[in-house]
């Protein structure tokens, strides 16, 4: 690519509404295996994004906050050093990409990822048929002893260059990329684009004033940028602003 | 020493050989029992790899547990033997020469049954082989800034080091062995003693390769602990991720394998008959020894748990709380302190405990329960309450599968070390002469006071 | 010292350790370039993909999708970003259809009974087979023809048509079923504002939105759509909109409001004339409006709904009345709406114009963010849309004829309903339907009633079939969309109106010259030239081919331009002098909890149950997956002794069923509230023998109007069991709070 | 007795020097009380200069005040200086002789004496209790929210009390040590001696409760000492630092002190041996003893250093980096570099070679260069953290570099010198040799010869 790129995301916090559309258009972009009631109670399921939901205050001054939680592409990322094979790991587009094939199953980066966002395939999880036939070509189906999450839709990210490049070589537009969740989501939370670019929509909003990252203080340096929730009854503590 | 034997150098020589020449029944049974133990765990990696890690209780939030747990483990028993012998060999204590080829080899299978471990927990053990550089043709190699490569460096030195350790010391035994053996043994011996005839210059080479060997082992040891802390230390895992893991898991492993050796001498003595040579001394010095590593453990137990508090900061307090206060980890965390400190340090402050072999043997078993329990209860609450997002905070069991693995790796310990006490003698007959030839008394005016000859 | 992490392990990995002792400080940020030479899928190209628009059918609000196939395989459902319904979103469900298009447990064929009824032995026959059998069966009845019942969901469009005139044709009885049926919102669309469809809303230019249960976020009305608006009204304009959610239950919607009002059950409408009361009172509305509410008698006449005199019954102070009422009147455009809960009353048709007729108050009537009428079809052909559905009482007179066979029902054919799991037990359905006649079904999937046909013949999955629809609510202009199969059937099953126009040209005679077609697509396409013929709208075309092309590329056809007529204000009823209490199945003294169902947002009220997606997906505020539970306040678990996972009987005056505890903090103690949808003895792998029916222990209390299920009005009690399981949830194991020192979600007051 | 064998082959021999116990006495004996020249300039000038460092805390007070806590920080460093050298060397005595070596005789007095330093650094330290800030003040800290159990300012309560306990016990140590002495004194000479030894008269219950009482209190000053280290760690400098969350900073720092004391003892020993006349008590293999423990603490003091700087880079969240920042490279680099060569570079690149350690100027040489850095460790780890005053759980900013005024380098000056003064007075007093202890080894030692070499034969009575 000529142009420099970080592909990032703004998830805006006041718009979610914690529907889990996302959820289920991730499951079916990138063949997420089923998460099946053992799977859930066993906390081995598997969700590359999730809606955290805390609680706030008492009933009934009661609050529900969501938070959708995925990879956040940290520039600084913790699970990429302890990875012994080189499985995970930084590409020049700003992905924190997870190489399966490469995976020996340590799950070292699970207990690195200080926001949950690694999934391991603790058995093999055949689909029966007809299903299999729904299954997205362009991501791997992954065999049990390897390590998964969110990619931010490599394989759309990679259509829209091919794409663009077949195209006479002309740059990918912005919001030309969109990842399944953030192309699901009814209420807009989502977007996706280069933050390289300071005239992208992303950049744009990545600037509003409400803006934040998960776990800041960690440096890990996510590529991923919330807004907060506006609440304008929330109880303000002085360090909660 | 109070009570040193004099005994001929026959009567080492039969005594010591005895096992080695002999099939009594009782090392059959003992033989078969940890044999079978083994191939019980065995059977449950089997049952891995065929059905993938879902067989284990390990989950998404807890994805290290047993295994890992019994990984750090064996690793703590394994740094006994170095501790004993190189130490002791370097600082010439003379009680040293019964003990330490019994630690060494104890080194030598706890280190080879700890590296196990690391390889059956990967969800893809077939291919451990990749964090080797073996991929010339696509030009890819294992990552060296992983904690996870540093690790198996510096075990397989370790474990390479400690063999030729024990079997350095181990050659003029086995021309011992050869003197006293005919036919495929006696080729077996004569094989392995490398022509050993006892000149000055053998013994010359001996003894230096025995003392640099010792200098050498002596950061090793200090390096392979600190590594497999810092496979903890360097995450972002609240708890792990403690500037003081390095040394505390040093200590903490001198501790449970100075116990381990203790445990193993007060069961060889009882299991092989050795009251000759394995003296109540041992164990008093050793108990001596136990308390001062003890209360050093201690000190770092107790800066690792404060320190947790310290930060004031949620995600570690939430780990103190969890491993002090919750069911079950707080009956774990009683049991670490009073198993590993309360009670046999106080017993040991007495020179009868120190002396009486039973009482030993039962304490030091508790240490190294306390300490299994200090490495679980360092690695799991930790992951448990991994970060600040309550939300994903969970529970761990473990399954059936990894408590067999864990049963069976002291199976796995014991047939080993069954095994060699088969085969080698397992006190050093050359050195336990030498320590016959260097003792001496001293009269001073009425009182006849014990005294050994510095070279 | 700017030293990234990665830039140290480059050190570590390439120099002596010493180095980065002083090295360190300085080391330049740069990233660690490490591109993987392993070939992954994303960097192949794995063949030509074609997109294909039609129509959600997962629920009712009839979204658009763009579906992606790949050689003859459907693999993705996207939102169709031109369809006004969503506008390129899209829900869960509508994720989830390719579980349902490729579901390991679809009927693949026509069957016929061989043992008992409900035995599940069938035997696979041909469609000629089945056709014939069909078509002997209503000759035979013929000379009876009410003797034979449709029953089918809610239609709109020409399956509509079909169903219909096969019906009319026949003289059988068409029963639209649905379990959760809109009857009192559309009485109350009809009577309050002459309206023959429900409203759509204007949610994105709203400033102040009070919704009375309405849980347009989750699971009511047009989800999508509603978020849609949703997201632009909290942060796509330049003043962010308040949300108060009046419900006596946490549903998701009062989980995104900026305030939950918790109200006691049933006294919603109450609380809506109090709020009428202090606006009038204090002048603060519309006079002329209020003078026609009143009736001229001005606040006098909401004497009785004085804030301080319905405090205490509703639950909600005075303060907090009067506050809301000054904010509606006054932060407009404000909108209020009622819907799920303030309508499933013994009072639902009160409580639901009481809250509606607010909107007059503060001139949100067919204004910008207020309520938005819609147009009649394009089409008169497409008139029929918004079939009302039967209420609950036809229904209990239906089950009743079953039981007795007085009038028999001979023949009942079944589409795409499931009234033995959607229906309280205590009507007995499912015995009723084990006397009826002859049971034919023409569902894709072996659910409860499915289980009772003597005869199964399988419609197509709607990602295999043509239809159209007419959505409903409606965005406000006319439109019609379009659904199109986007992969060759799988199996060897046939479109529901095929096959009625089948068996149609089988008994010949009225029916057939009624329902000439040849087949399905025929007609859709007869009326598409119509709406060619039209010349407007979002496709024109200079030739019918190109038009349809058009039409199908778009996903459908419509109209900005053609809005609802201004028309004449509809006659303003007055409001209630007095109020309508609600009554409750079960006496407060025996039965102190009142028991709160709710649609799940994954299952609906148990459509998704069998498909596994939507099963391990999240409840959004329990996090909740694969099961029912019970939500029950802390304290009330205090009282009770029970801890999360502890298995309850709750027990109504019509049944009991045992249901894990989910400590809920944000449900009132003297409430409890259980999802539907789960409870399923067949209809596949997934959905069967896994949680409970919570429709089952309902009892049959109506509203007094209407006649429709009073489906929140049941009062029930709880007994701690012995059993205790682990609640399949996807947060963690401790109460999911913010730690003091880290900021997790971040909030901002302004 | 035997003559040195300066050609033989067996160093251990070579070293031995047999005195009998008469001779012992009476070398041990004669100089107490008197003094040479030498000596006397040197009283002359530390007393002079622990003056100014009275008038350098004056000037400090006068300008600063006790609220400016920054103003302070040299000051404080100066006394944790005082403390993990000086006052740790006791715990030298007690080591050596737990661990039964047969070299030690001679060394345990001139490291015992050391604990007469305790008392001035006592007083030293009641400033530093004003200046720490108290557990009320919002900061982090060990002592919780325990401020109702604790109506004072914890932190200093504890500091002090451990520093007074710590000096106790070590005064009541060299007492008892040097009991006998005292008795041989009183035969001698009589004087204040007759009061000193009170009571002994040498019997068998008395010699037993001396040598447990003597294991006792070093194992008590041992642990005191590590006790006290670790506040000064935790209250002194830790907490002041938000993010500095450091959980091996308390044993790193008695690693610290460890090594200073043996490197204060070598320094003594090697002072007496060249100036003191100790020429025939000191040899070779006291040096050579005390060297390879001190490698040993040099290499610890990089381990456990090494372990947090690897710890905090790894984990690199923004605090650590500050932190690092603060202690490591940013403001106070030239410190560390200077402290990382002092203590550790220089001690491993020269006490690694045998020959070195078989010395005694290389030791002595390694030993200063020790007790040096040990002066920029202390500016490193606590002028930094004095100089910040935000509370909290992350530094915001890093503070500039704190440079020492006149009034520190005189306070710095006469502290040491101070203490140095206290010692070599308190010399005079109590013998600097272990009287009884050289005659017990006399007495367990023999040459003897051993096939065709010549060996030594020790006795090990326990
Ligand atoms: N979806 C899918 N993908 C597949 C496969 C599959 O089965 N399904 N099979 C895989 C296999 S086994 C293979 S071998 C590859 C084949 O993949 P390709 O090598 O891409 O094969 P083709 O598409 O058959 O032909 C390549 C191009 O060569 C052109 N061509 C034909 N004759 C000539 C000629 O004489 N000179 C020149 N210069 N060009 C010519 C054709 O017009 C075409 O544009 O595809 C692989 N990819
Ligand atoms: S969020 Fe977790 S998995 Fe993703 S880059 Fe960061 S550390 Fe790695
Ligand atoms: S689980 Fe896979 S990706 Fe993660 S650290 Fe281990 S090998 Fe690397
Ligand atoms: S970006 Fe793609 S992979 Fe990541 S959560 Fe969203 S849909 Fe899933
Ligand atoms: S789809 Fe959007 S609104 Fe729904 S949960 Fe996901 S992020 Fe939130
Ligand atoms: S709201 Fe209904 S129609 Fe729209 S996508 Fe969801 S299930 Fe489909």
């Amino acid at each position: 690519m000529a142009e420099a790129t970080r592909w990032g995301m703004v998830v805006d916090l006041d718009r979610c509404t914690g529907c889990q559309a996302c959820v289920a258009a991730c499951y079916a972009e990138n063949n997420l295996p089923l998460n099946t009631e053992e799977m859930v109670v066993e906390d081995r399921a598997h969700n590359w994004i999730r809606i955290e939901r805390y609680w706030e205050g008492e009933y009934p001054d009661i609050k529900a906050r969501f938070l959708p939680v995925l990879c956040q592409h940290c520039a600084n990322a913790p699970c990429e050093p302890v990875c012994p094979v080189y499985a995970t790991y930084h590409n020049s587009e700003g992905l924190n990409v997870q190489v399966y094939n490469r995976c020996v199953g340590t799950r070292y980066c699970i207990n690195n990822c200080p926001y949950h966002a690694r999934f391991f395939n603790w058995w093999e999880t055949p689909l029966p048929d007809p299903m299999p036939h729904y299954l997205n070509p362009d991501v791997t189906v992954r065999s049990k002893g390897i390590t998964e999450k969110c990619t931010f839709c490599v394989q759309r990210i990679r259509r829209a260059t091919r794409n663009a490049a077949n195209e006479g070589g002309r740059q990918v537009a912005d919001n030309e990329i969109q990842p399944a969740c953030a192309q699901a989501c009814p209420t807009n939370t989502i977007i996706f684009g280069n933050l390289a670019n300071p005239n992208s929509t992303v950049s744009k909003l990545a600037k509003n004033e409400r803006h934040y990252r998960l776990l800041e203080e960690l440096g890990t340096e996510p590529g991923v940028i919330y807004l907060k929730k506006v609440d304008p009854h929330a109880k303000s503590t002085p360090e909660r602003h | 020493m109070q009570d040193r034997k004099v005994l001929t150098e026959t009567q080492i020589n039969s005594e010591l050989l005895w096992f080695v020449f002999n099939k009594p029944t009782r090392f059959w049974v003992a033989l078969t029992i940890s044999g079978l133990l083994f191939l019980s765990g065995v059977t449950a990696f089997a049952i891995m790899v065929i059905f993938g890690l879902g067989v284990t209780g390990l989950t998404t939030i807890v994805p290290w547990a047993f295994m890992i747990t019994n990984f750090v483990f064996w690793v703590g028993i394994s740094h006994a033997g170095v501790m004993i012998s190189a130490i002791l060999r370097l600082t010439q204590a003379e009680w040293r020469r019964p003990v330490t080829r019994a630690a060494e080899v104890l080194t030598v299978f706890a280190l080879a049954t700890a590296a196990i471990f690391p390889l059956i927990h990967m969800g893809r053990t077939w291919r451990a082989y990749w964090v080797f550089p073996v991929d010339f043709a696509r030009g890819i190699w294992p990552s060296v800034r992983s904690p996870l490569i540093w690790d198996p460096s510096a075990i397989f030195t370790y474990l390479t080091g400690s063999a030729l350790f024990v079997y350095v010391a181990l050659i003029p035994d086995l021309a011992i062995a050869r003197d006293r053996t005919t036919g495929f043994s006696h080729k077996f011996y004569s094989a392995l003693s490398l022509g050993w005839r006892g000149t000055p210059a053998q013994w010359r080479m001996q003894v230096l390769a025995g003392i640099l060997l010792s200098g050498l082992i002596l950061p090793v040891f200090v390096s392979v602990h600190s590594i497999v802390s810092w496979d903890f230390g360097m995450s972002l895992v609240p708890n792990w991720h403690a500037t003081i893991f390095a040394p505390y898991f040093v200590i903490g492993a001198v501790h449970s394998g100075v116990s381990g050796v203790v445990t193993v001498m007060a069961g060889l003595r009882i299991f092989m008959k050795l009251e000759n040579y394995i003296t109540q001394d041992h164990f008093d010095a050793l108990g001596r020894l136990l308390t001062v590593v003890a209360t050093a453990w201690l000190y770092f137990f107790l800066l690792e748990i404060v320190y947790g508090f310290l930060t004031l900061e949620t995600a570690e307090t939430a780990v103190r709380e969890l491993q002090i206060l919750h069911y079950p980890y707080n009956i774990m965390f009683a049991l670490i302190f009073i198993n590993s400190y309360l009670i046999p340090v106080p017993l040991w402050l007495f020179k009868r405990v120190r002396r009486n072999i039973w009482l030993m043997f039962v304490t030091t078993i508790m240490v190294n329960v306390g300490m299994w329990l200090e490495r679980f209860i360092i690695i799991v609450p930790g992951l448990l309450y991994r970060a600040p997002l309550t939300f994903v905070w969970g529970d761990y069991t473990p399954s059936v599968i990894e408590v067999t693995l864990v049963v069976a790796s002291f199976g796995l310990v014991s047939f080993g070390f069954l095994l060699f006490s088969k085969v080698f003698p397992i006190i050093p007959i050359a050195d336990q002469k030498e320590g016959q030839a260097i003792q001496e008394d001293i009269k001073i005016g009425r009182i006849t006071v014990p005294a050994v000859i510095r070279e | 010292m700017e030293i990234t992490r990665r830039d140290f392990l480059k050190l570590m990995a390439g120099s002596a350790a010493g180095a980065v002792v002083f090295n360190g400080c300085n080391a330049p940020e740069r990233e660690m370039l490490m591109q993987s030479p392993l070939l992954m899928p994303e960097d192949m190209v794995t063949g030509l993909d074609n997109y294909y628009a039609s129509i959600c059918r997962q629920c009712p609000a009839g979204c658009g999708i763009i579906v992606r196939v790949i050689e003859g395989k459907a693999k993705k459902i996207e939102g169709n970003p031109d369809y006004p319904v969503n506008q390129g979103k899209l829900c869960a469900r509508g994720q989830a259809g390719t579980q349902v298009l490729y579901h390991p447990d679809r009927i693949r064929g026509p069957k016929r009974l061989v043992g008992a009824r409900g035995s599940g032995q069938y035997e696979d026959i041909t469609w000629e087979v089945a056709t014939k059998e069909l078509a002997s069966r209503l000759t035979q009845f013929q000379g009876q023809a009410s003797t034979v019942a449709i029953m089918t969901e809610p239609l709109t469009g020409h399956l509509a048509t079909v169903v219909k005139k096969f019906a009319s044709s026949y003289g059988a009885e068409h029963i639209v079923f649905d379990s959760l049926a809109d009857t009192v919102e559309r009485t109350v669309a009809n009577r309050s504002f002459g309206q023959s469809t429900v409203p759509d809303l204007d949610i994105q230019n709203a400033n102040y939105i009070l919704s009375f249960g309405a849980d347009f976020l989750g699971t009511w009305g047009s989800p999508v759509r509603y978020g849609k608006a949703y997201g632009e009204f909290r942060q796509g304009r330049t003043k962010r909109g308040t949300l108060v959610q009046v419900e006596p239950r946490f549903s998701t919607t009062a989980a995104s409001a900026d305030e939950w009002v918790p109200v006691s059950p049933g006294t919603e409408g109450i609380l809506a004339l109090s709020i009428a009361q202090v606006i009038i009172s204090q002048g603060l509305g519309n006079s002329a409006a209020a003078n026609t509410l009143t009736g001229g008698a001005g606040a006098s006449r909401l004497n009785s709904f004085r804030p301080e005199d319905v405090s205490k019954l509703t639950g909600v102070s005075t303060d907090k009345i009067i506050e809301i009422a000054k904010a509606f009147a006054t932060q407009k455009p404000s909108l209020a709406i009622a819907g799920s809960t303030a309508g499933a009353h013994s009072n639902g048709v009160f409580n639901t114009s009481a809250i509606y007729a607010l909107n007059y108050l503060v001139g949100s009537v067919s204004s910008p963010g207020g309520l938005v009428f819609n147009p009649k079809a394009p089409l008169p052909e497409l008139q029929v849309t918004a079939t009302a559905a039967a209420t609950f009482s036809d229904l209990e007179r239906l089950a009743k004829r079953l039981l007795e066979g007085q009038p028999p029902v001979n023949l009942l054919m079944v589409h795409n309903v499931n009234p033995v799991h959607g229906l309280p037990s205590s009507l007995g359905i499912k015995t009723g339907l084990s006397k009826a006649g002859y049971i034919v079904s023409f569902s894709s999937f072996m659910d409860e009633t499915t289980e009772m046909a003597d005869l199964i013949l399988p419609d197509h999955t709607y990602l295999e079939s043509w239809g159209d629809d007419i959505p409903e609510p409606g965005v406000g202009y006319e439109i019609v969309g379009l659904q199109q199969p986007v992969v060759n059937p799988l199996y060897n099953t046939k479109a529901f109106p095929d096959a009625l126009l089948a068996i149609a040209a089988q008994l010949g005679g009225k029916m057939r010259s009624d329902l000439p077609w040849g087949s399905y697509l025929d007609l859709i396409k007869q009326d598409a030239q119509k709406l060619f013929a039209l010349n407007r709208g979002s496709v024109r075309a200079p030739g019918f081919d190109a038009f349809w092309v058009g039409v199908l590329q778009r996903g459908g056809w419509w109209d900005t331009n053609a809005k609802a007529p201004a028309g004449a204000a509809p006659q303003v009823p007055a409001l209630p002098s007095s109020a309508v209490a609600p009554s409750f199945g079960g006496d407060q003294s025996a039965y102190p909890y009142n028991l709160i169902p709710f649609e799940s947002i994954s299952l609906s009220h148990g459509q998704g149950a069998n498909v596994p997606w939507l099963q391990s997906m999240a409840d959004p505020v329990t996090t909740m997956t694969w099961t029912t539970w019970v939500e029950v306040n802390p304290k009330t678990a205090e009282e009770l002794k029970i801890v999360e996972g502890d298995v309850l009987i709750v027990e109504s005056p019509n049944g009991a069923i045992r249901v894990p505890a989910y400590i809920h903090p944000a449900i009132p103690p003297k409430i409890v509230a259980i999802p539907m949808g789960q409870g399923h003895t067949a209809y596949g792998r997934y959905a069967a023998k896994r949680g409970q029916n919570v429709f089952s222990i309902l009892s049959p209390v109506k509203d007094s109007e209407t006649g429709a299920l009073a489906w929140a009005a049941t009062r029930v009690r709880l007994t701690k069991s012995d059993d205790k399981i682990k609640m399949p949830k996807i947060e963690g194991s401790v109460f999911a709070v913010e730690p003091p020192d880290v900021d997790i979600v971040g909030v901002t007051t302004g | 007795m035997r003559n040195q064998h300066q050609n033989g082959t067996n160093h251990q021999v070579r070293h031995y020097q047999a005195l009998s116990p008469a001779q012992i006495n009476r070398f041990g004996l004669v100089e107490l009380g008197s003094s040479g020249p030498l000596y006397r300039f040197c009283v002359r000038l530390f007393g002079i200069l622990a003056l100014l460092g009275i008038v350098g805390f004056m000037m400090r007070v006068a300008s600063s005040g006790f609220s400016d806590r920054a103003a302070w920080g040299y000051y404080v460093a100066t006394v944790v200086f005082i403390f993990v050298t000086f006052q740790a060397a006791p715990t030298v005595a007690f080591a050596i002789r737990a661990a039964k070596g047969h070299w030690r005789r001679p060394v345990s007095r001139i490291a015992e004496l050391f604990a007469v330093v305790g008392v001035l650094n006592l007083i030293l330290l009641l400033p530093v209790l004003f200046l720490i800030p108290p557990i009320t003040g919002g900061r982090k800290t060990f002592w919780f929210e325990l401020h109702w159990l604790l109506p004072f300012s914890a932190p200093g309560f504890f500091l002090f009390f451990g520093m007074l306990a710590l000096v106790v016990c070590g005064l009541c140590l060299l007492y008892l040590s040097a009991l006998p002495d005292f008795a041989a004194a009183r035969d001698a000479k009589g004087g204040i001696y007759t009061g000193l030894a009170r009571g002994w008269v040498g019997s068998q219950r008395q010699w037993k409760m001396l040598k447990s009482g003597l294991n006792l209190l070093g194992a008590f000053y041992l642990m005191t000492f590590v006790l006290v280290t670790t506040l000064f760690a935790w209250d002194v400098s830790e907490t002041l630092v938000p993010g500095w969350k450091d959980a091996i900073y308390p044993a790193f720092h008695s690693i610290t002190g460890l090594q200073g004391a043996i490197a204060s003892t070598i320094l003594a020993l090697g002072i007496a041996r060249k100036f003191g006349g100790l020429k025939n008590h000191l040899h070779m293999e006291q040096f050579w003893g005390l060297s390879k423990p001190l490698l040993a603490t040099s290499l610890l003091w990089f381990y456990m250093g090494w372990s947090t700087f690897l710890t905090y880079w790894y984990g690199r969240t923004l605090a650590e980096q500050h932190v690092l920042q603060l202690l490591m490279f940013g403001p106070y680099f030239t410190v560390f570099v200077m402290s990382f060569l002092l203590k550790f570079l220089i001690p491993l690149l020269f006490l690694i070679w045998n020959r070195v350690r078989m010395s005694i100027m290389g030791p002595v040489l390694i030993a200063l260069s020790i007790l040096t850095g040990d002066i920029f460790e202390m500016v490193r780890l606590y002028v930094g953290p004095f100089t910040i005053t935000e509370v909290g759980h992350e530094m915001t900013h890093v503070p500039a570099a704190h440079l020492p005024d006149f009034a520190d380098i005189l306070i710095i000056a006469g502290a040491i010198s101070g203490a140095i003064f206290i010692y070599l007075v308190s010399s005079k007093i109590i013998p600097r040799i272990s009287l009884w202890d050289m005659k017990e080894g006399m007495l367990l030692t023999r040459v003897q010869s051993f096939h065709r070499a010549e060996v030594l034969v020790i006795g090990k009575p326990e």
